[in-house]
């Protein structure tokens, strides 16, 4: 595996300023993506994991803002933060494509799907209608759809999940990119899909030689095709690690607590935990570490100071008191 | 919400703050609300003062010379007949409001038992409903209230009757569909699981979160109601008796080129007040629209 | 006492017509629930276990009788449900009670949570008010919301997803069910707080466990093998596999929960990436047109001729229901 | 059968009961209706002996069922009584004024779906400054009555302008032929249509700024955005196709409130239609008349109903498969 990097986040901070206060949804956070690597962040709803990704996208809603921070994309190293809004369009859908949450509601219900994937080729590369329309065959050929011209001449509604979550891939991998989002790719669907999909994409990448960002709330689908694992909580990395050892030997109480919290066919019920309280107000966040409200551990500093990320061996990042 | 918030809030409703609380943060969201709101205030209270900010008796006529145009004592004109228009116009506020309120009543009386029988109960009685609701909605409402006017005779309770029973196809249409989707969500399928009776379910858990739904359209149908009320009396067909303001428009067709005033004061304050609504009835629909004012 | 199982549950059947034809009736059915027996005694606990359109839902709102069956018996208590009124049904609701999936949705968002539970009491006791707020103040405590005293004047959208959940049980255990259906019980809160309602749930559970039969319905095994004894696999609307939730996980028989089994995602890199796998292939067919013969044949990965032909009945294989030809004979 | 056809004959079997309905309501609402039908049905005339014979004719001596079959009858072989005091078949006078009616119709339409779309699009866009001004002015746009806009209008650009005629749709005494009579028309068209427009603009715009607002909000456009795809091309291909159809539907309910505004606005205008014959009908007590623009009115909204559904289903491929 080539060592370089491909996308490198630093200090980024995202706010959406809504009725009730300004929510500070991805706050001071940092982060890199090697070349061919599959990385996954993880959190609860509300950690700020779909707005890191929508943020390196820039496609968030109206009432958010990148408020501070850069996304440096490689080998040029351009700041996509910093980008006008024409220069940005290049980017999407051409270095970087997204996958996204739910089949039934990303695709255009009027459009027939192949037009949908021929779409982004046709900007990017120039091609033909014709042409770009053959290519999007090819490309759902090469996901496993049977009957694929009779496939991309339909609409939304007239094919499964799976099969719709299989076109929004293809839309997103149809120029190429390097790097693939994917916000929570699988959550919308049936387990036996899910896990068809899963592979599905594993193979995609590696055979197209693209970096992955998986999205999830699921501990489990990262265990199965991640090299690396973030996780997130209240808006700011908690920890980061190389997937065995994280989860071998999580350290932070947050990822010990959610590595529990989770029933597993290979658990008795008895190991079943689960963290106290609830996930915190991002209007009004806790002093210190943001965690501390529900930290069996916690200590008077811990609501004082807010722990820094720090590298506790070469492929771990700890935020918390009890690791320095 | 953090504790302190949260804690305000009850706080605020404990003390029965809380309509205003609400509503306060709906004009700082919605300026067209707002505005829609103070028109809609205003044209209320002239309504209701009438009396005393005009000098003549309505409908009186010979109270000035005819086609007198704008003067001190008669700010608005002097018609054919020798009528004040100002004093007329403002007492056909109120008629245009009492139009609206009262045929708008009707309608949501006959809308919401129909759309609650065809929402709830569903099967054969909900299509039968619902095919006649249809065809009740394509028919133009207009002409049918004209008709029914014209035929039965032309007095302000005709009037107001005829607006009501043309109006009912879109409120029960949509109190419908708040039934339907409301009958789907689970609170409902857990309060049946709990025992409630059909009654219950239908006063206490669903119609209470059906009607917010309902009310800017309400609005919006007393407006249509007033431009019913007024085309009608456009056309002529108005109680002589009452003042109106599509009624003076339909005189002031005949001298539109002897005297403007007599066509454009009438239709101004007309064309306020439906303004007025309209706004609060759309500044309504798009606060209670959450994925709108999301963004 | 007798000695008959709490919950008998037998041939239900619930179609669901689909498509409307220019005139008449419509004559295709959506087989929702086709053809389920099963039986459940005081203490028991039985998980269903199956992907959207398994039917699993629908089952157990027929059970209630919140759907009117189609056809069969449900016995509860030796009371053939299905024969009651409506009115008699509702008199006998508190034996019978159900948490659902979304808490957020199944609580009505116009009012505070003391009416939400203590409207239980009003419909079926003629206990005083006070009597009633010392009640409802118990429940609270019982299902963890502490202090009581907070809680009892808030509206549903004041509380969190995991506080929620806690109120629709506290209402579901306030008349002492008999049977206690949980639908989905976790998959709409967050994480890191589904754990704290699992162990809600087993805590009710041993507590009342000498009165109450409990179902919990679930897409996922491993939420049923924390909670329940037993489970039920359904497909299509029919039960393909029943045996001891231990059993079905080690060693599933029949091919589909082989399938389900071995695509559930393990938080475990190491198991993960090493266990053994089924091919997956195709998707659940559409419930309006079922393949011929066993509904799972076009995508089993050991399909033979007359799979193709009938629907395999469910037979017993030590100790254990399955419906496959892979085990008869 | 090919589902499209399906789908026609479906929606055929949905409205033309609806013709017949508007016939059994206009019957009753005549029985109904206090003192001696008669005089609904004839007209307030003087003449003995012509009431006497329309009695006989209408069957009106005869049992209420009897009369209810021959008022149907008649009905569908296009009799609707005669005008007494125009001396002319009620259907005769009506069918003759339906083209200058529709013309203006057509043309509003025309005109306000064209420019309603585009503005209602780029305020729903833009947002903004733009898109508050827009918006503003299409409320106030459907919130003036358009008999009286007419009037304003007629009042500044024929009254005190004068460079537009007073009203009617032909400069009188002049025979024009070909070109000279369509320009003499088109003339004669300007205010009325304008004045027709104008509200129909507001409303399109409204609608379309409304559906296309919540068009995009929709996921599948954060899809195509994420494609790299220009953002004109996000709106007009992605945002407003969707948003079309809500819009298609608005105007098919709307063709009834288009109606009426035509019949107002002919009215202010002189402008030879089913508007100006309502008008002096009312006034002369013509009730034959006046019922028979009802039925004809009716008629005409449910056909525009049928046509505009029959549209939508070609636009949304989900409706025809339903």
């Amino acid at each position: 595996m080539n060592d370089s990097k491909i996308l490198e986040i630093s200090n980024l901070t995202t706010y959406y300023y809504t009725s009730r206060g300004i929510v500070r949804a991805v706050d001071g956070v940092t982060l890199y993506v090697k070349r061919g690597e599959s990385i996954a962040i993880v959190g609860e709803s509300g950690s700020g994991k779909s707005t890191l990704a929508f943020t390196i996208m820039r496609l968030l809603p109206d009432n958010a803002q990148i408020v501070n921070g850069n996304i440096w994309l490689y080998p040029e190293k351009i700041d996509l933060v910093r980008l006008s809004n024409d220069e940005m369009r290049k980017v999407r859908g051409r270095r970087i494509g997204m996958i996204f949450q739910d089949p039934m509601t990303f695709l255009n219900p009027v459009m027939k799907v192949g037009d949908q994937i021929a779409e982004a080729i046709m900007y990017h590369h120039g091609y033909t209608k014709t042409e770009a329309r053959r290519k999007a065959v090819e490309l759902l050929e090469k996901l496993r759809i049977p009957d694929a011209a009779n496939v991309a001449s339909r609409y939304p509604h007239q094919l499964s999940g799976g099969m719709k979550q299989r076109v929004i891939i293809a839309i997103a991998v149809s120029c190429n990119p390097e790097l693939l989002i994917a916000d929570e790719p699988t959550t919308a669907l049936d387990v036996t899909v899910q896990a068809e999909v899963l592979e599905l994409l594993r193979r995609l990448i590696q055979e197209l030689g693209m970096s992955l960002i998986l999205v999830t709330h699921d501990l489990g689908i990262v265990a199965e095709i991640c090299n690396r694992v973030t996780i997130m909580y209240a808006g700011k990395i908690v920890e980061i690690g190389e997937t065995y050892s994280l989860y071998r030997n999580p350290k932070h109480p947050y990822t010990i607590g959610l590595l529990n919290a989770v029933p597993t066919i290979h658990k008795s019920s008895s190991e079943v935990g689960g963290i106290k309280g609830n996930p915190p107000d991002l209007v009004n966040p806790p002093t210190g570490c943001r965690f501390n409200p529900r930290c069996p551990y916690a200590f008077e500093r811990c609501i004082r100071e807010e722990p820094p990320l720090i590298e506790v061996n070469n492929d771990r990042a700890v935020a918390c008191w009890l690791v320095v | 919400m953090n504790n302190q918030g949260a804690a305000y809030t009850y706080h605020l409703k404990n003390v029965g703050l809380q309509l205003l609380y609400k509503s306060s943060k709906v004009f700082k969201v919605n300026p067209r609300f707002t505005a829609g709101f103070i028109i809609v205030l205003i044209v209320i209270i002239l309504a209701l003062v009438a009396p005393f900010i005009t000098w003549y008796p309505p409908l009186k006529t010979l109270v000035g010379k005819p086609f007198t145009p704008p003067v001190a004592l008669h700010p608005f004109g002097v018609d054919d007949l020798g009528r004040d228009i100002y004093t007329n116009v403002l007492y056909g506020i109120r008629t245009s409001l009492i139009v609206g309120v009262s045929a708008v009543t009707i309608s949501l009386a006959i809308g919401i038992l129909i759309g609650v029988i065809a929402g709830y109960y569903g099967g054969l009685l909900e299509d039968a409903l619902m095919r006649i609701t249809d065809m009740a909605l394509i028919i133009p409402q207009f002409l049918l209230a004209l008709v029914i006017v014209a035929i039965f005779g032309q007095n302000f309770q005709n009037i107001i009757i005829a607006i009501g029973i043309v109006s009912w196809p879109g409120i029960a249409r949509m109190m419908r569909a708040e039934f339907l989707s409301i009958k789907e969500r689970p609170f409902v399928e857990a309060a049946k699981a709990v025992g409630l009776s059909d009654v219950k379910i239908i006063f206490e858990e669903i119609l209470p979160n059906a009607i917010p739904a309902i009310i800017p359209y309400a609005v919006l149908q007393v407006n249509t109601a007033i431009l019913v009320e007024a085309g009608l009396g456009f056309l002529g067909i108005a109680d002589p008796n009452v003042p109106s303001l599509g009624l003076m428009l339909n005189t002031a067709q005949q001298y539109l080129v002897r005297a403007w005033f007599m066509a454009f004061f009438p239709g101004l304050v007309l064309s306020i007040i439906v303004i007025g609504l309209n706004l609060l009835g759309d500044g309504l629909i798009e606060h209670l629209n959450p994925r709108l004012r999301k963004r | 006492m007798g000695t008959y199982p709490l919950l008998r549950v037998e041939n239900v059947k619930k179609y669901f017509p689909v498509g409307r034809a220019l005139f008449g009736k419509s004559k295709q059915y959506v087989k929702a629930v086709d053809d389920v027996n099963f039986s459940l005694d005081v203490g028991g606990s039985l998980g269903i276990v199956g992907e959207s359109g398994s039917g699993k839902t629908t089952l157990a709102k027929v059970i209630l009788r919140l759907f009117e069956p189609t056809s069969g018996k449900v016995y509860l208590d030796n009371i053939d449900l299905f024969s009651l009124s409506n009115k008699e049904v509702r008199r006998l609701r508190p034996k019978m009670q159900m948490i659902f999936q979304d808490p957020m949705a199944s609580l009505n968002p116009r009012k505070k949570i003391k009416h939400i539970i203590g409207q239980v009491f009003k419909i079926h006791t003629d206990i005083s008010d006070v009597e009633i707020s010392e009640r409802v103040i118990d429940l609270l405590e019982k299902v963890g919301l502490t202090p009581p005293e907070l809680f009892l004047d808030r509206y549903p959208h004041e509380l969190s997803g995991g506080q929620r959940q806690r109120v629709c049980i506290a209402r579901a255990i306030a008349l002492n069910p008999k049977l206690l259906i949980a639908d989905e019980p976790v998959s709409a809160l967050d994480v890191s707080v589904r754990g704290q309602i699992v162990k809600l749930l087993l805590e009710i559970y041993e507590k009342y466990k000498n009165e109450i039969a409990y179902i919990v319905i679930s897409h996922d095994i491993a939420l049923i093998k924390s909670i329940c004894k037993d489970a039920l696999v359904m497909y299509l609307g029919k039960v393909v596999e029943k045996s001891e939730i231990g059993k079905i996980i080690e060693e599933p028989l029949h091919p589909y929960s082989q399938m389900l089994i071995s695509s559930i995602p393990v938080p475990d890199p190491e198991i993960a990436r090493n266990r053994k796998r089924i091919p997956i292939s195709g998707e659940i067919p559409s419930l309006i047109n079922p393949p011929k013969g066993c509904y799972f044949h076009p995508r089993c990965p050991y399909v033979m001729d007359r799979c193709r032909e009938k629907m395999p009945p469910l037979i017993e294989v030590d100790n254990r229901l399955v419906s496959c030809y892979l085990y008869s004979e | 059968m090919s589902p499209l056809i399906f789908f026609i004959i479906r929606r055929l079997i949905q409205y033309v009961p609806m013709i017949l309905v508007v016939i059994i309501v206009t019957f009753l609402l005549v029985r109904l209706a206090p003192g001696d039908p008669t005089y609904i049905l004839v007209g307030e005339v003087g003449d003995e002996s012509f009431v006497k014979a329309m009695r006989e004719r209408l069957g009106l001596d005869r049992p209420l069922y009897d009369q209810f079959v021959i008022y149907i009858s008649n009905v569908f072989r296009g009799d609707l009584g005669y005008s007494y005091l125009r001396s002319e078949p009620v259907a005769k006078l009506i069918v003759e004024r339906i083209p200058a009616t529709l013309l203006l119709v057509l043309t509003a339409m025309f005109i306000s779906a064209l420019v309603g779309i585009i503005v209602g699009t780029i305020a729903a866009a833009r947002r903004g400054v733009a898109d508050l001004t827009l918006s503003t002015l299409s409320i106030i746009g459907i919130s003036i009555p358009y008999f009286w806009l007419g009037q304003i209008i007629l009042i500044v650009f024929a009254v005190w302008l004068g460079i537009f005629p007073l009203g009617g749709m032909v400069s009188v005494g002049y025979e024009y032929q070909g070109l000279e009579y369509f320009l003499d028309v088109l003339y004669h068209l300007t205010l009325p249509a304008m004045t027709l427009a104008i509200f129909n603009i507001a409303f399109t715009t409204k609608i379309t700024r409304g559906s296309v607002l919540e068009a995009l909000t929709q996921d599948y456009i954060v899809t195509a955005r994420a494609k790299g795809i220009p953002e004109s091309r996000v709106v007009f291909r992605h945002a407003l196709r969707n948003a079309l159809i809500p819009v298609v539907t608005y105007t098919g309910f709307n063709t009834g409130v288009l109606l009426v505004g035509a019949i107002l606005t002919e009215t202010v205008f002189a402008w030879p239609g089913m508007g100006s014959l309502l008008y002096d009908s009312i006034r002369l007590r013509d009730y034959p008349v006046v019922l028979g623009i009802f039925i004809y009115g009716s008629i005409i909204v449910i056909l525009a109903n049928l046509i505009v559904d029959v549209l939508y289903g070609i636009i949304d491929p989900r409706i025809r498969l339903r």
